[in-house]
């Protein structure tokens, strides 16, 4: 799964984008969360409050409880400030 | 029709180009966001505007087929640049043309709103010796809700 | 600024003179006025202004002073013009400059709204082959009314 | 008094413009209009229905029923269409 990190998420985690290999059992984008947080102290810090993340999958604004597979492209993201 | 690029846009050009496309315009209304000078009371240096590639066309084409579906209007124009940008520069223009002027006021209106919250872009603020994300603003939210009803 | 003239004006010209007279701008707004193509279906052959000299300068400085009354505004741009113009050609622009869009946006609109009703202008299309006063619109009235609240 | 007329007024009146000797029982704008009125078909024709016709009274709006005296300038026009 292609999983992207923008603005200061991107600069917390120190990369923007990475391959994630997801095994069955990752069903939302709340397990994905689940998954990158074990073990990894910028990723519990990133996702310690996710009231001020947004996330989308295939480039279409997505929530915290939608399904993604393997082949999905995720992204994570503060809210937009366009225009 | 929408654009996202680095480089600068010409009003002037684009409001030419947009007649092209259409005829009977009695009212063009235009919107330009500018980078501002300062942020609170600093000099501001410059904004970075990182976006996500693919999903801004994306998203610029949902809201521009959405602002074509609620208004009568004869031609749109959205355009949003990305990148490094001075204040004073261009980042964004909207342009839209209808035969009277309520449907251009509204809907370039309603396009800016939807752009802020809806536009999948980021801003990096520097001043001389300091650099910051710019926070989304509650108020961007009540505005892009009031287009709801 | 406020203009009453029988030449043409250039959007860019303007826009290029309006950032000259403040800094900090974040927010532009526009509104162009043009001479439809058609009246109802019928070809359009000319529509000619006429106006109350005087008055006009008088009630498009009040217009200007309420919106920058009501608006936390920059600068603010407004030209009229009058005489012969042909299709397509440019009738009226506002122009309006403000640090955050919501005020540019509303105070742009409400420019419009007002010179609708409270600028003295009268016009009268000409078809291929009759003449027309153009009446008031109710739907006007409507819209200036909305700016009381 | 001066006294301008626009747009169908004055293409009906066939003038844009006049002066006219105002004595001192003109009081208001509805004086004005009775006295133009007074032995005038094309005065009577413009003025049969007021309820279309806008009076300014020295280039500021004004109603019928307001003051005149004999150094104001008085126009009647439609409803404005500007913009």
């Amino acid at each position: 799964m292609k999983v992207l990190y923008f603005s200061w998420i991107k600069d917390k985690l120190g990369k923007s984008h990475e391959e994630i290999q997801v095994s069955d059992n990752i069903k939302t984008i709340n397990d994905l969360i689940t998954l990158l947080k074990q073990n990894n102290e910028n990723y519990k810090d990133v996702f310690k409050d996710t009231s001020s993340i947004k996330v989308s999958i295939n480039m279409e604004t997505a929530s915290f409880e939608d399904s993604v597979n393997d082949n999905d492209e995720v992204a994570f993201f503060p809210p937009m400030t366009g225009g | 029709m929408i654009k996202v690029q680095e480089e600068d846009f010409s009003l002037t050009d684009e409001i030419t180009f947009l007649k092209k496309r259409c005829n009977n315009i009695g009212a063009l209304s235009t919107f330009i966001g500018i980078v501002r000078d300062k942020r609170e009371d600093e000099k501001l240096v410059s904004m970075t505007l990182e976006h996500y590639p693919g999903m801004t066309e994306k998203m610029l084409n949902k809201i521009d087929t959405e602002a074509l579906n609620r208004w009568d209007l004869l031609a749109t124009t959205i355009i949003h640049r990305y990148g490094k940008l001075l204040p004073g520069e261009q980042i964004v223009l909207v342009i839209t043309a209808s035969k009277h002027r309520k449907e251009a006021i509204e809907s370039c209106h309603f396009i800016i709103d939807w752009l802020k919250t809806k536009g999948p872009f980021w801003k990096y603020e520097k001043t001389v010796d300091k650099g910051f994300w710019v926070d989304a603003k509650s108020q961007d939210l009540d505005e892009e809700l009031k287009w709801n009803n």
